[in-house]
């Protein structure tokens, strides 16, 4: 081994480790800028090493491609709106696995069509090209539903079930011929074309919400093939960084699923099962609930400058105004600014949030009463409506017809996002149902108030 | 099967398990920038693609290794570009003075 | 729309109508407001403070000369004559009312008497009950801890281990509410029971216990939050769980009602009997009769070594409070009858419907 | 050793020097008690639960008859009529004891006076006076809630928002700790104000806010724990304070007290007139004099719509709990004073020695 | 590459998965048990596949070899008292040390005494040989001191500093030259004494109490020397299982150093530094204070089983109430019973603790006062005192020249441990020391009481 | 340094990554046993020393591979007993039924 493949090598060791220890700060808040750019690093220590290879003889189809991806790539990750970040990924995604794959046809073809392959070989390129392959159209299709081209919620079509196992099955079938017998170059494109079209079948009967899940995932395929690249061609730093992604990949999009309270079978067998599983609950007016986390909503308001604690009659119920106020304290901690709207009539006695709230040491100048708050419920990030309801229906502002038509409410729907805590989606005293619960910028935490604050309390410890 | 790919199977072993527990404390806070990060990461097979680019084998692999490269470079600044994007808008707020009372 | 405040003659009565700062919300809506000198002082609200938020001072007569006049207790017969015919009044109407009620629609005076407020979320607002039975509820349980002779908290000292004192509260409405978190807050160790349904998960919401749930029957209370009277079966049943928990109790303060009714009777003498001596009995529903037997409104009964208190008028006790709740009540009330700056009764109004019973 | 415990006859007194439980420890000890017939009626012990814990009834003279005798307050002169010569006799000395100590000096009557329990840690459950300043800062506190014409406690009702009562307490003893304590459970606003250097941490160890540290001075306290007279100059500086203090204050609680002198004057006439009308000042130091100018011992004044409450005897408007705590106390000194089943009253013992007024 | 070297490989393969998942285990209190099986399972993979290894031809030595190992081993681990185990582990670890050191110097033999060997081999062989040896002499040393045959303090010698460093040199120079020039056994010998003498010099100046921290670290370097081994002998398995100890030997070592609040470079570079720092705080009748770190001492409190809380004017002062009512509500979720020993004169007012814990919401039940609670004492698992000082001072029961002489105290001295928060060795309202604070039952957790029970509750909480 | 040598490195690089990772959360409690059981794996050396006791090379290999063998056993089987007496300990005590009472 000569010096200039020592070179090499310890760039790529370097680059291995910098992929590693960017993926390690990237799960931590703090450090997360620091992580990517030493992943950043790592991917250029990888790149130059890579130029020095001995069998690199001619710069100029590299430069060409160099020039090309960044002048695509550029416009692609800086003018797209922050909304719009998941179908960017998704295609960015597209382009990294038809490389991953174009990589393969070449060796392919350049070992004579295969026939200059040996099993071993023959395997990582074919594990290779089925799995670039599929991720390319699983990319688009992501992407496309995201962006709401095609429709986000899940296609089906009839025999679907037994049209994509077929489909799996003589994907992997030509593959496993591949591998015994290289040499077929026929076999090969097959096998393209169908990895191609599984690509389609298997992101097509996954509804739109599942996507950033089915995005994930595909991500981890991703790095199984360049795994797969980094065994046929012998290259480490492929095989390493390949792994990496490829693990947590897959981490990632469980934890994602968790996250989100999707099932993962869900996402990875969609393509195969039966009905998929009903979304959210649905009020009787056809708007649905989003039920959120408790990992989520802690981080939401661990992050956020301004909170606003609704307390209503749950709160007493629960007898939550301990925990309550010590995750208001920690909130403040990482350097949040808390604030309590009493409604005058929360609860079931006048003064009950007082007293509650006094018996857990709450000092009395974060009790703002209702003229006061409601003004600083828009600048307000989240709202966190502990137990209360009638509160805070909108309709008493908007319904004629509502029982409580006129009654001032605490003014929660111009939040710029709620959390409510409550144990079901049961009507208050009023008996009344609330639209508030429905709004989009409204996240439900079920669950008895006290337990979720607990919750909180410890995830947001944990960040 | 040679002694080599036995080896690289363990190394894609380990690695796999060190991506697998590196990520697994990961806040959701974090899951998407992470998705985005590791996208830019599964770029990897730029390495791949430049070797074909600059291979004197065959015309085909300048061909097809220099349309790889573009791609694999898409995804690779598309990525990075994308998550960097995404993590400012993590910078944690400056602490409020609050206006401390007396205590 | 031009608003006299009466100033209150009758005994024990220090509050008012409309605060200084109650004036100062009407006059700046575009009312005109009259108050009659005198008028806060029992309740520290200097005439000077009426005059600043706006108001004029008058007599009695240039009071009942206005559109709309506030009161707190329902006018004696001296007062109705000081008001203008055809006038509106807003105050209680009182216990045995008919006789006032013919003066006054006599002389064409349409009363919306406070007690008719119904119990709809529109009229928390305007619920003079509500805000005057915190106060009867708080004031009480600091009138029961005054009058017992021991702590409520516990407390270990180097003089020894004392033990909290017991609570009951009976009737856990508004009042018993109250009461209840008044005792807890003092350390006391409380139980509250009531008949209605309800009344057991609030209890339960301000950190007490709840004594006997298996005395309450889904029939006691009526479709506008109250409680109605007892079948004979239920009303025996309550008496054995008051009777019971009773000799365990240092502190009983009792304020079941039913309204309209006389309070309903659930502690009998044989019950004050098995209490220690030294143990306090406050019966907030005096007025209405007493919860206790024993009870003497306005007076103070010492039974077998139980002191039995009958408070009357608490809220008035505290009588600067008491007024700014009154008063913002009313204000709110003024709100709903004021349409384009003129006083107007309208009946198609649930709640000054429910509330008007003489026009 | 035979014990006796008279009743109290001074007027306002309801305490009994030992409870029908410490009886019941000293009898088991192998003491004999008399107790006076009725001694702990008016603190809700009956004759029977003395006799139930191994006493005998019996009138005053056999009761002064004993080896050594308990009482709350010091005998009057009729009192000590009936007290054998050469008794030992434990009670409270009182102010301007002159006269009666010569009385007893004569009868050869040793007294251990109460109020001269040492402030040493062996002495804590001896302490008579800590345990009745429990009694009356808590008292203090209640008397002060209930005098007020509002809420102590903070309320946002469909009535509007009150606000929390502002408290302040002076002085930081054992009573106004308590009372400290008291009125914050109750949802005060509770500041804290004393000369002693300690007192601030212990005024913000029970969460409240401490009025003042500027004013604290070093050489305000005495090596026991109490306070001292203060310089003129330290003096006006803390008359500053508070005067400066009261405008923003709806409760004021005052327990000053310098031992064996008057009450020091904290709060002048022009200081109350600075005062909102409606707010009222508890004065725990009426006793001695007050910390108040216009306290009058005993009386509730108005002035400028201020109430001034100058209670006497707090501690036995709760008797039940003052006497088990006296009773304890009282217990631990007899126990400190029995060696061998017989009554040894030693001089070297530095609580005894301290106690000894007149032997 | 034949069947049977693949069976090998496949199990040194799951060997190695083993060893990894047996050690994420092991740092579950939960799942330890079952970490160590896992790791137990890859070391049986790992000799089953390594007897399949071609080059073994005889069996009966490495029967013998098995067997008297066996004989030795099992009651080397049974027979000890549980107080032994720290030097047994480095007894353990000297044998395992020496093995690694022949397996070299059979190498280093066979191939002609070197001669065979290039510069590589040379390098893995000589690592092994040195870290083997050196791991010997200092685990017997770390026995020796353990087991109190040596003297526990810091052994110090003139020139001690300068005779460690040339020492060091010496053995490393000898390796280098070693490298450069492979067969020359006299310079091999030599360097294997000159590193068995570095093993008795690193560790004699280190104290005692150290002791754990440093079999920690040379269990590192066995796991290096392992690890250096397989790169001899081209062994995988070796190789991972050596890193994996090399990796986890040195962080925990770093652990323990921080947890026992011990300096880690005065451990590593104790034989250099100069003088030792001192041990711990010492009281003026020259009784030494335990001070613990919140992570241990939420251990004891998670795993006891009965706890009694003794709440002083410090809890007070620290307005700790609620915090330390949280702390009481996690230990008995965990299974533990919590009481709260009310002292008559605990704080600065009657009823001083009464007030603050009714604050907090602590029933009634759980406020037990003097009388009652003091028998219970000598049941109790831990005694956590929370900013108390004089009530707890046995003193008042010993010294009759004390000033509290006489005044009954609660009896925490009876308990089974102690631990006690307050935030310096100040002296309380009566101004006296306090003997408890002194006893080898009572730890000392130092800082504001508030704080101090933050972090045991976000400890307990991270369990 | 062979292709081989290099690809053994990374294996050791990642090894190690993998074992220091996965010790960073360990409580305290469990410093102890984990000591003991790294100190039971590192008797791994007992691989080396089967293959030098079992090799025919030499008659100096079988003796020395025995005694190595011997000593790596002593590593291991008492590594692996006290890990497991150790642990013993932290058997978790049953949830006593707590007397509760009302709430
Ligand atoms: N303040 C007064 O003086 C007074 C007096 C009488 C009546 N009211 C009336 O009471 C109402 C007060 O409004 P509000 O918003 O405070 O209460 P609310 O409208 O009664 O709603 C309370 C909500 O808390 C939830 N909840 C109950 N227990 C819970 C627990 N353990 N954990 C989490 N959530 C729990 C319930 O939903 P889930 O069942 O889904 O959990 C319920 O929807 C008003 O309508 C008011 O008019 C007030
Ligand atoms: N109860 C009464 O009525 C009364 C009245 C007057 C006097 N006393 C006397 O007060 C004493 C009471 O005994 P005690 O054991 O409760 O208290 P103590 O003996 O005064 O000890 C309190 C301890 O708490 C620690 N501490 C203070 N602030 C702290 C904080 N923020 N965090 C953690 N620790 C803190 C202090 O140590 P550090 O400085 O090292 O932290 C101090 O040693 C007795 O001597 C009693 O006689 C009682
Ligand atoms: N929706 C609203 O706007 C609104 C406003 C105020 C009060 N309320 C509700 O109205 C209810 C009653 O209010 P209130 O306090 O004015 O009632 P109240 O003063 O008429 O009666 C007091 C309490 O006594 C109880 N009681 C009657 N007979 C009893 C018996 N035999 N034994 C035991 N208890 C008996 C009643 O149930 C009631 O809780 C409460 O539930 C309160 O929450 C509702
Ligand atoms: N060590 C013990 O055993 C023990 C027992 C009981 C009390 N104590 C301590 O003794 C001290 C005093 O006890 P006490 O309550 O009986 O005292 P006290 O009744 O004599 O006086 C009450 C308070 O008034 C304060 N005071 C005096 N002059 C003042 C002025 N000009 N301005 C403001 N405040 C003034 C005093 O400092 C004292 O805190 C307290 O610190 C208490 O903790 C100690």
């Amino acid at each position: 081994m000569n010096a200039r493949d020592l070179v090499i090598q310890a760039a790529y060791l370097a680059a291995s480790v910098f992929f590693i220890l960017g993926l390690k700060s990237l799960s931590h808040p703090d450090r997360a800028r620091q992580g990517m750019n030493q992943a950043a690093i790592g991917m250029l220590l990888a790149i130059l090493g890579t130029l020095l290879v001995q069998d690199i003889v001619t710069y100029q189809w590299i430069a060409i491609g160099l020039v090309v991806g960044t002048v695509i790539g550029i416009p692609l990750g800086t003018k797209v709106p922050m909304t719009a970040m998941p179908q960017q990924i998704a295609i960015s995604h597209g382009f990294g696995a038809a490389a991953a794959t174009l990589v393969g046809v070449n060796e392919f073809v350049v070992r004579g069509f295969g026939a200059g392959l040996d099993h071993g070989t023959m395997t990582a390129l074919g594990v290779e090209t089925l799995l670039g392959a599929l991720t390319v159209t699983g990319s688009l299709m992501a992407f496309g539903k995201l962006q709401e081209i095609l429709p986000g919620r899940p296609i089906t079509w009839p025999a679907q079930n037994v049209s994509s196992l077929a489909l799996l099955a003589a994907t992997f079938g030509i593959l496993g011929w591949l591998i015994v017998a290289p040499g077929n170059p026929m076999a090969y494109w097959a096998m393209i074309g169908l990895s191609l079209l599984l690509g389609v079948l298997l992101v097509l009967p996954i509804g739109g919400a599942d996507m950033p899940v089915v995005v994930s995932l595909l991500n981890s395929y991703a790095g199984l093939a360049a795994a797969a690249t980094g065994f046929a061609i012998g290259n480490n730093v492929l095989i390493i960084a390949g792994a990496l992604n490829g693990a947590s990949g897959f981490l990632l999009s469980i934890l994602m699923s968790k996250a989100m309270n999707r099932s993962f079978a869900n996402v990875i067998f969609g393509a195969f099962g039966g009905e998929p599983v009903a979304a959210a609950a649905t009020s009787t007016a056809g708007l649905t609930v989003r039920s959120v986390s408790a990992e989520d909503a802690a981080v939401q308001l661990a992050f956020a400058s301004r909170v606003i604690v609704v307390p209503g009659y749950g709160l007493a119920v629960a007898q939550a105004q301990h925990v309550v106020q010590e995750l208001a304290e920690l909130i403040e901690k990482k350097g949040g600014e808390v604030k309590y709207a009493i409604h005058p009539v929360a609860g079931r006695m006048p003064g009950h949030m007082n007293v509650l709230l006094a018996e857990a040491n709450v000092p009395y100048e974060k009790l703002l009463d209702m003229d006061e708050i409601n003004p600083q419920f828009e600048q307000c990030d989240v709202a966190l409506v502990v137990g209360a309801n009638d509160v805070v229906n909108p309709a008493a502002r908007t319904d004629p017809s509502s029982p409580i038509y006129g009654m001032p409410i605490l003014n929660v729907d111009k939040a710029r996002s709620a959390i409510v805590l409550k144990r079901s989606m049961n009507t208050g005293f009023a008996g009344i149902e609330n639209a508030l619960f429905y709004s989009p910028r409204t996240a439900m935490l079920f669950g008895d108030a006290k337990a979720s604050l607990s919750r909180l309390v410890a995830e947001i410890k944990a960040l | 099967m040679t002694a080599m790919t036995i080896i690289q199977i363990y190394v894609f072993v380990l690695a796999a398990f060190v991506g697998y527990m590196v990520i697994s404390r990961v806040p959701p806070l974090l899951h998407t920038p992470l998705m985005s990060a590791t996208n830019a990461i599964s770029g990897i097979s730029l390495v791949g693609s430049l070797v074909a680019a600059g291979s004197a084998d065959h015309h085909v692999s300048n061909i097809l290794g220099c349309v790889a490269v573009a791609c694999a470079m898409v995804n690779v600044v598309g990525g990075f570009v994308i998550t960097d994007r995404m993590l400012r808008m993590f910078q944690r707020k400056p602490k409020t003075p609050a206006a401390d009372g007396t205590q | 729309m031009r608003i006299g405040v009466f100033k209150e003659n009758a005994p024990r009565e220090h509050r008012v109508a409309l605060t200084p700062d109650g004036v100062a919300r009407l006059v700046k809506a575009g009312d005109t407001v009259v108050v009659e000198r005198g008028a806060g002082a029992a309740a520290f609200f200097a005439d000077d403070a009426y005059v600043a938020a706006g108001a004029t001072l008058g007599d009695a007569s240039s009071v009942g000369a206005a559109d709309l006049v506030c009161k707190v207790q329902r006018p004696a017969p001296d007062e109705i004559a000081s008001l203008r015919d055809g006038v509106t009044l807003i105050s209680f109407a009182g216990a045995d009312a008919g006789p006032v009620l013919d003066q006054l629609r006599a002389r064409h005076i349409t009363l919306l008497a406070l007690e008719r407020v119904p119990r709809t979320t529109r009229a928390q607002a305007m619920d003079v009950l509500s805000s005057q039975a915190t106060v009867a509820g708080y004031k009480a349980a600091l009138i029961g801890a005054e009058a017992l002779s021991r702590f409520l908290p516990m407390l270990t000292t180097a003089a020894g281990s004392l033990t909290p004192a017991r609570v009951l509260v009976i009737g856990a409405g508004v009042a018993g509410l109250q009461a209840i978190a008044t005792t807890r807050r003092l350390g006391g160790v409380v139980a509250g029971f009531d008949v209605r349904p309800a009344a057991a998960e609030e209890v339960l919401s301000i950190g007490a216990k709840f004594l006997a749930p298996e005395a309450i029957s889904a029939d006691a209370a009526t479709a506008g939050g109250y409680a109605r009277e007892l079948a004979e079966e239920q009303q025996r049943k309550v008496l054995a769980v008051i009777d019971g928990a009773v000799a365990q109790t240092d502190l009983v303060i009792s304020t079941a009602a039913i309204p309209g009714k006389p309070a309903p009777r659930l502690i009998t003498t044989a019950t004050v009997e098995k209490m220690h001596p030294g143990s306090v009995i406050v019966d907030v529903a005096a007025e209405t009769g007493g919860n206790c037997e024993l009870t003497r409104a306005g007076e103070t009964v010492v039974h077998h070594g139980v002191t039995i208190i009958g408070p009357l008028n608490l809220p008035s006790t505290m009588p600067m409070h008491a007024s700014q709740m009154f008063s913002r009540n009313v204000q709110t009330l003024i709100g709903l009858l004021r349409k384009d700056g003129q006083l107007v009764v309208d009946l198609n109004d649930d709640i000054v419907k429910a509330m008007s019973v003489v026009q």
